[in-house]
């Protein structure tokens, strides 16, 4: 890592990043354009997010709440623990935890910065941390075992079983640090009995660990309000993947990744439910008005992994400009009782909130059913899996074409990717899939990914 | 009518004419480092070969690594479209093309009218390309024109296992070092490339008439590897399996229909 | 060395396979140390751990496999492909790791193009990733499932009594093996750690009603013998899978001497015994479970790191050896713990990210190991 | 007493013939086919060099790839160790050695006695390596020692986005056609290069002082690159880098103790 990378503590940088670009879109249209000029290293970032209107600015200013809170929580005397994208964050609010998601940092300063990715990635080589493992945790945690950024105070992931790089990732920092870990593990199923009993019991071990290390007990009324939040939440997101349906898709394309990114980090918070309403606001109206999200929508993608290839968000600014919608994203699954996507009820949860026992049982059934942690811990073609889902997905929403775009340590996905592009041929879809990776440019450069897509689409006869 | 295609490969310019269904003038040369002047120059040899001036030519399409920087192009179309287009009207009764130039290795599945239906590219870190045999070439101290006449020599062939070209190159310097026929380590190379490759197509099932094209084509050792890692016979193309990128882009030149 | 045993190591399909075999009797394979050879054994099956030599290249493994994936798994079903495995009447495949478990999918996949390559009894075990009362019991069913499912396949039964048998022979055998672990371990060299990891290798592929006997024999000829005259430095080897003598032999052929490992090939194959006390089920569940020597089991990262300690300090090594199979990111990442913790104890170290078995570049690991021995002069 | 170092490396030979206090002569040819050829040849330049005959060198100690196949060395020794001996012969300060030969790339750690206390290895990606840089300068049809020159007057390096050898030619492609500046495009491929070393080196932990021998050493735009990423001066070597290693077997032939 450079030098100069070293100066300032990682999540502070970031922070005072979305503190400047709030400050931008508040200015009038023309001190906002003249503004951009001296930010050259996030114009382009921070344009595409702004231009999404409200919803963009409510994102970035939560952001920078989320940032600030980890910055100051060890001086509000709060702990923080270090938490993986695909858990629910909402039982650490019963606990007044602050969570630090590391993949939402990863994507954040991808997506936003323009230096210092590759010194973040190799960092945590540095430290003796494998450089074959997924970005999507790796560029974060480096500066953290680095000490360039705040010390949490546990750690805690929800990827045991699902995925060994990122539960790797989790475990290394646990043991590097110094710092007390919990992990959920997950068995290769989904539905039956024993799956869920396992479940239940490993979340409650889990409640344990937090009560152990916060030396309190959890506060219900705290919990009882989250809960009730997410009921309200659950609704909303339900309706907003009804949307998707619509031919044109009414939603702008970031929409999707707005929307999962706060799942993962404000999840029975306050803040989700403002940002759900405004997107919905808008993407209602749009609706009505019967125009696309994407301004012009010449293609109905689905991305079937990743949807974000991160760098300078070149790769998504391209897919407007294409009018490519994206009307369907992986990361995107949640899986409440209504969801249009369900295929069978049990495959999804409910917010049971008839006793503190069923809140926490519910809270757990929640964050089995997680992206990635429901569909890719059994074969890619069992029932309810990544198959199942993408096919019965694509039934529904009508997409034009299917994208996998991954990171290189995805052990998972490239383990089975080459099966699903065989049966989603099969069944019709046009499947591109990307060799490069989300977070690190170096792999296979955004202006390749754009090359070959384009072409595909093309050849394909997917875009004229 | 007269039509050219002009292909900018990444280690070779191509540039084809014709006139309806006639090849007027076929030319090949390595590239420059600069691809505008490849073009520049390989359609200037092609002109004389053909006895023609630029200005005679109706239409012209660019093909390959390079197709943004022909400038005299009045179209570009990707270089899968054009060995498809290339191979089927050669061999119609072509489904399937193996095409494996300078920098990566494809396969493309065709239907009967030459259109492009499913593609594949090499798999990143792959060894399959043209630029591997010619680094490797070079500590084996075989001309590219002779590796597929050396490799038939070989009686028990070595393995190679590294798929970056560069560790691999470390790899047949070491063979050579250990004492190895160099027969044997140039089969080898072809049998761990053909597999490479072989797998590519597998993975968009191989079904009907196979052809091969590219440069790499011209080498026997490796048309043969690809025949056995395959398990089915190629149907070898009438043409300089290296011009059938331009003769596509030629081709699709002359379908094209002229914008007002 | 007994023929019986370097053939075992270095051969698939070896003698004893065969005659398994010509007996009219059936072999299932299995992928991983977690999955109790007695429960086949008690079936009157031949337990086989599937091993990735023979493999001279990966394209069929790479029609399914993708590239930025453990070489391991994609040998064994290149093998599969290629019929080499063919001899398999059954196989068990469990989530040790993620392109471990990918195996599952991709063999049945290769079945489609390649007819006949699937055994006919083929069967997923999940093992879960801690040690809590909730996942041994999960563990204990599974267990129960297998057993299930193998008898009702193979048309036997799994009696109590045919468990304690099997895990009786398995016990003897591993305090065998322990012994021989020992004799590895003296001052003075009597057996080379090529010789030691192919005697081990060997119980992955010989039914153990052959193998305890063998083992018995050559043990009690090794206990007698003079040293060898092996001089050199002494290294432990620890990491990813090795299924095969050659990276041992490399590390000896540079001029050291492998006297203990903890690789899942080797000593973790008999580090602990199963209790013979109470339910024999029961009894095998907790010792498959309550082992958290693989990086697979992600929160126990201190307890590997005691016992990799001890043996170390036990085997008086001068340097530890550690690699990591390209794109394994569990060894991958837990060898740089290692390497710091072992380090601050002057225990010397390196790392080394390989290529997986008989895809190995032999010079590269060379240069590495020649620089650390001279290193630890 | 006259002894001689020689050092077969996977793209160059070199021999050093040393005396008493100073050396002799040395030499460095690319490597043909033959580790036993090139190191014949190449110690018979470094011999006619030095004027002295074969007869003279006392004991020669062989390292590199190709060291176990020099017919006339009595020991060989990796070049981990030659290369620490030789760097610390010239400049006993320093105590971080990088070492960046044709096939990989190396950093060590030396304590005072020029010992190895730590090292570690890049062979995961050829793009570390010097072969990359050939690769790169070939494909743009200049020489090495254009590379590392043209790359200092660089006012605005070109950004190599691929860390890949293969795939970083494509892109070295694009940016000819581009007509970006070469010595832009020759700073990209250094500081690209510079970069991957770094992380090696940080690995090990960088103590002063820092300096780096084999062939690519003499390319002065890695050197400033690697000054700038680490923020650490990389001291110059009086001799010719590529050489540290023969000179440090020679050394070692001597009987100075490992
Ligand atoms: N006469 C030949 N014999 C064997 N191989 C050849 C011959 N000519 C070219 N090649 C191979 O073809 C490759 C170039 O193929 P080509 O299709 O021209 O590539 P591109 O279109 O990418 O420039 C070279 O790398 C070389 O391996
Ligand atoms: N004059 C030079 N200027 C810049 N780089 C050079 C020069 N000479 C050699 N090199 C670099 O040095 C590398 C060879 O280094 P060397 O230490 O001789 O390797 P090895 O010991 O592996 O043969 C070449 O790949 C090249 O990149
Ligand atoms: S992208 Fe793949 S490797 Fe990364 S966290 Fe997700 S499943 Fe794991
Ligand atoms: S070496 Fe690592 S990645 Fe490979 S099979 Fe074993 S645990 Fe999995
Ligand atoms: S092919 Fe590219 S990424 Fe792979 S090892 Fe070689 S240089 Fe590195």
């Amino acid at each position: 890592m450079r030098e100069v990378f070293k100066e300032y503590d990682f999540d502070w940088r970031l922070g005072s990043l979305a503190r400047k670009a709030l400050g931008l879109s508040n200015a009038t249209q023309k001190e906002y354009q003249y503004s951009l000029n001296y930010a050259p290293s996030y114009r382009d970032a921070l344009d595409e997010i702004i231009r999404t209107g409200e919803p963009g600015v409510l994102m970035v200013t939560f952001i920078r709440d989320y940032i600030e809170e980890i910055v100051n929580a060890h001086a509000h005397g709060k702990k923080v623990a270090l938490v993986t994208f695909n858990f629910s964050p909402a039982i650490l609010h019963a606990f007044d935890i602050v969570p630090f998601c590391l993949e939402a940092m990863t994507t954040f300063y991808t997506a936003v910065w323009k230096q210092g990715i590759s010194d973040c990635l190799d960092f945590g080589c540095e430290k003796g941390f494998t450089e074959t493992s997924c970005t999507g945790q790796r560029l974060a945690l480096g500066p953290i075992l680095a000490g360039l950024g705040v010390k949490p105070d546990m750690i805690l992931y929800s990827t045991a079983g699902v995925c060994d790089s990122n539960a790797v990732s989790y475990a290394f920092a646990s043991s590097y640090l110094g710092i007390p870990q919990c992990n959920i593990n997950y068995p290769p199923t989904l539905t039956d009995e024993r799956a869920a009993e396992y479940h239940r019991a490993d979340f409650r071990n889990m409640v344990a660990f937090l009560e152990e290390q916060t030396g309190r007990k959890m506060d219900m009324d705290r919990l009882r309000e989250v809960a009730d939040e997410i009921v309200i939440q659950d609704k909303m997101f339900n309706e907003l993947q009804d949307l998707q349906q619509i031919i044109p898709c009414p939603m702008p394309p970031l929409y999707a990744m707005m929307n999962f990114a706060f799942r993962m980090i404000y999840l029975g918070s306050k803040q989700y439910t403002t940002l759900l309403e405004s997107m919905l606001r808008i993407a209602k109206a749009n609706a009505a008005k019967g125009i696309a999200g994407v301004g012009e929508e010449k293609v109905r993608a689905f991305f079937f992994y990743i949807d974000h290839f991160c760098p300078n968000i070149k790769w998504i600014i391209w897919n407007r400009k294409q009018g490519i919608s994206n009307v369907a994203a992986f990361l995107n699954d949640f899986w409440p009782k209504g969801n249009p996507f369900l295929k069978h009820p049990e495959e999804g949860y409910e917010m049971d909130l008839s006793s503190y026992d069923k809140i926490i049982d519910s809270l757990a059934l929640q964050t089995s059913r997680f992206p990635m942690v429901k569909n890719i811990r059994g074969p890619y073609d069992a029932p309810m899996m990544w198959l199942d889902d993408t096919l019965s997905m694509a039934r529904i929403v009508k997409p034009d074409v299917l994208f996998y775009i991954g990171t290189m340590g995805c052990r998972n996905t490239w383990s089975n990717v080459k099966l699903m592009v065989r049966d989603l041929e099969k069944a019709g879809y046009p499947t591109f899939v990307s060799y490069g990776d989300s977070f690190d440019n170096r792999v296979d450069p955004v202006d390749n990914l754009i090359g070959k897509c384009s072409e595909f689409l093309k050849i394909r006869g997917v875009l004229q | 009518m007269i039509v050219a295609g002009c292909d900018i490969g990444s280690r070779t310019a191509k540039a084809v004419i014709m006139e309806d269904s006639n090849i007027l003038a076929a030319c090949v040369m390595r590239d420059k480092p600069d691809p505008e002047e490849s073009a520049r120059e390989v359609m200037a040899q092609a002109l004389a070969q053909a006895g023609m001036r630029m200005d005679q030519v109706e239409r012209c399409v660019g093909t390959g690594y390079g197709r943004k920087q022909v400038t005299f192009a009045q179209a570009v179309e990707s270089e899968i479209v054009c060995h498809g287009r290339g191979a089927q009207w050669l061999e119609p009764s072509i489904r399937m093309v193996i095409d494996i130039g300078g920098q990566d290795a494809k396969a493309i599945k065709l239907d009967e009218k030459g259109k492009v239906i499913r593609y594949a590219y090499n798999d990143k870190c792959a060894a399959g390309t043209g630029r591997f045999l010619e680094v490797m070439a070079k500590p084996l101290g075989v001309r590219l024109e002779d590796l597929g006449s050396v490799s038939q020599k070989s009686t028990t062939p070595v393995k190679v296992s590294n798929q970056c070209v560069i560790f691999a190159e470390t790899e047949i310097v070491s063979l050579i070092n250990a004492g190895k026929p160099v027969p044997d380590i140039v089969c080898g190379l072809h049998r761990a490339m053909a597999h490479r490759v072989a797998a590519l197509a597998k993975g968009i099932v191989v079904e009907g008439e196979v052809g091969m094209t590219g440069g790499v084509a011209k080498n026997e050792g490796m048309f043969n590897a690809l025949e056995e890692a395959l398990g089915v016979k190629i149907h070898k193309i009438g043409w300089d399996p290296q011009m059938v990128g331009a003769i596509g882009a030629a081709l699709i030149a002359r379908e094209m229909v002229p914008s007002a | 060395m007994r023929k019986e045993l370097s053939e075992a190591a270095n051969q698939l399909n070896n003698g004893s396979v065969q005659a398994w075999k010509a007996a009219g009797k059936k072999v299932v394979g299995y992928s991983c140390t977690y999955v109790p050879s007695e429960i086949i054994g008690a079936a009157g099956l031949l337990p086989y751990r599937l091993r990735g030599i023979e493999a001279a290249t990966t394209d069929i493994g790479d029609s399914y496999y993708g590239p930025v994936v453990c070489s391991y798994p994609k040998c064994l079903l290149q093998l599969a492909g290629e019929g080499t495995y063919r001899f398999l009447d059954g196989a068990i495949i469990t989530n040790g790791c993620d392109t471990m478990r990918r195996l599952e999918e991709c063999w049945r996949k290769a079945n489609e193009d390649i007819p006949g390559i699937l055994p006919a009894y083929y069967h997923y075990y999940g093992t879960p990733h801690k040690v809590e009362p909730y996942s041994l019991k999960w563990f204990e069913e599974e267990n129960r499932l297998l057993i299930e499912s193998l008898e009702n396949h193979f048309g036997v039964k799994i009696t109590d009594e045919r468990l304690r048998e099997q895990i009786e022979l398995y016990n003897t055998g591993r305090r065998l093996l322990q012994r021989l672990e020992k004799l590895r371990m003296r001052d003075e060299i009597v057996i080379s750690g090529t010789d030691a990891t192919t005697i081990i290798l060997a119980s992955t592929a010989l039914p153990w009603s052959e193998y305890v006997p063998l083992l018995e024999e050559t043990l009690g000829e090794l206990e007698q013998a003079k040293p060898n005259g092996m001089k050199g430095k002494r290294v432990l080897l620890g990491g990813s899978v090795t299924d095969d003598t050659d990276l041992v032999r490399v590390i000896e052929e540079a001029g050291a001497v492998v006297v203990a490992d903890t690789l899942c090939f080797g000593s973790k194959l008999f580090d602990d015994l199963v209790s013979t006390e109470g339910d024999p089920v029961k009894a095998l569940s907790e010792r498959y479970l309550n082992r958290s020597f693989c990086p697979r089991m992600f929160a126990y990262y201190q307890p590997r790191y005691q016992s990799l300690k001890e043996k170390a300090l036990k085997a008086k090594v001068d340097g530890v050896i550690l690699q990591n199979v390209r794109f394994c990111d569990m060894h991958g990442s837990e060898n740089g713990l290692f390497e710091r913790d072992l380090e601050a104890m002057g225990i010397p170290c390196i790392r080394i990210e390989r290529e997986y078995g008989p895809l190995v570049e032999d010079g590269r690991v060379r240069m590495r190991v020649d620089a650390f021995l001279e290193r630890i002069q | 007493m006259i002894v001689a170092g020689c050092d077969v490396g996977s793209l160059t030979a070199k021999a050093v013939v040393l005396g008493q206090t100073r050396i002799l002569g040395y030499a460095v040819i690319d490597a043909n086919t033959s580790p036993a050829r090139s190191a014949e040849e190449v110690l018979h330049k470094a011999l006619a060099l030095s004027q002295i005959g074969k007869q003279d060198i006392k004991r020669c100690v062989g390292t590199g790839y190709g060291r176990e196949k020099i017919p006339f060395a009595d020991q060989c020794i990796s070049e981990l160790v030659c290369h620490a001996k030789g760097a610390h012969w010239i400049m006993p300060a320093v105590r971080t050695i990088i070492d960046i030969g044709g096939q990989d790339c190396k950093a060590m750690r030396v304590d005072a006695k020029g010992q190895i206390a730590k090292f570690y290895t890049n062979d995961k990606c050829a793009s570390g390596t010097g072969r990359f840089l050939e690769v790169m300068a070939d494909l743009m049809g200049i020489t090495l020692e254009d590379l590392g020159q043209l790359s200092l007057k660089s006012k605005q390096p070109a950004v190599l986005a691929s860390a890949c050898t293969v795939w970083a030619q494509a892109e070295i492609i694009r940016l000819v056609g581009e007509r970006t500046p070469l010595p832009d495009i020759c700073a990209g491929i250094n500081d690209a290069m510079a970069g991957r070393v770094a992380t090696l080196i940080n690995t090990i932990g960088i103590e002063n002082d820092l300096c780096m021998t084999g062939g690519v050493a003499k390319n002065m735009g890695v050197v400033k690159s690697l000054e700038s990423i680490t923020g650490m001066r990389v001291r110059r070597l009086p001799v010719d880098p590529q050489i540290v290693g023969a000179l440090g077997a020679a050394l070692l032939a001597r009987g100075v103790s490992l």
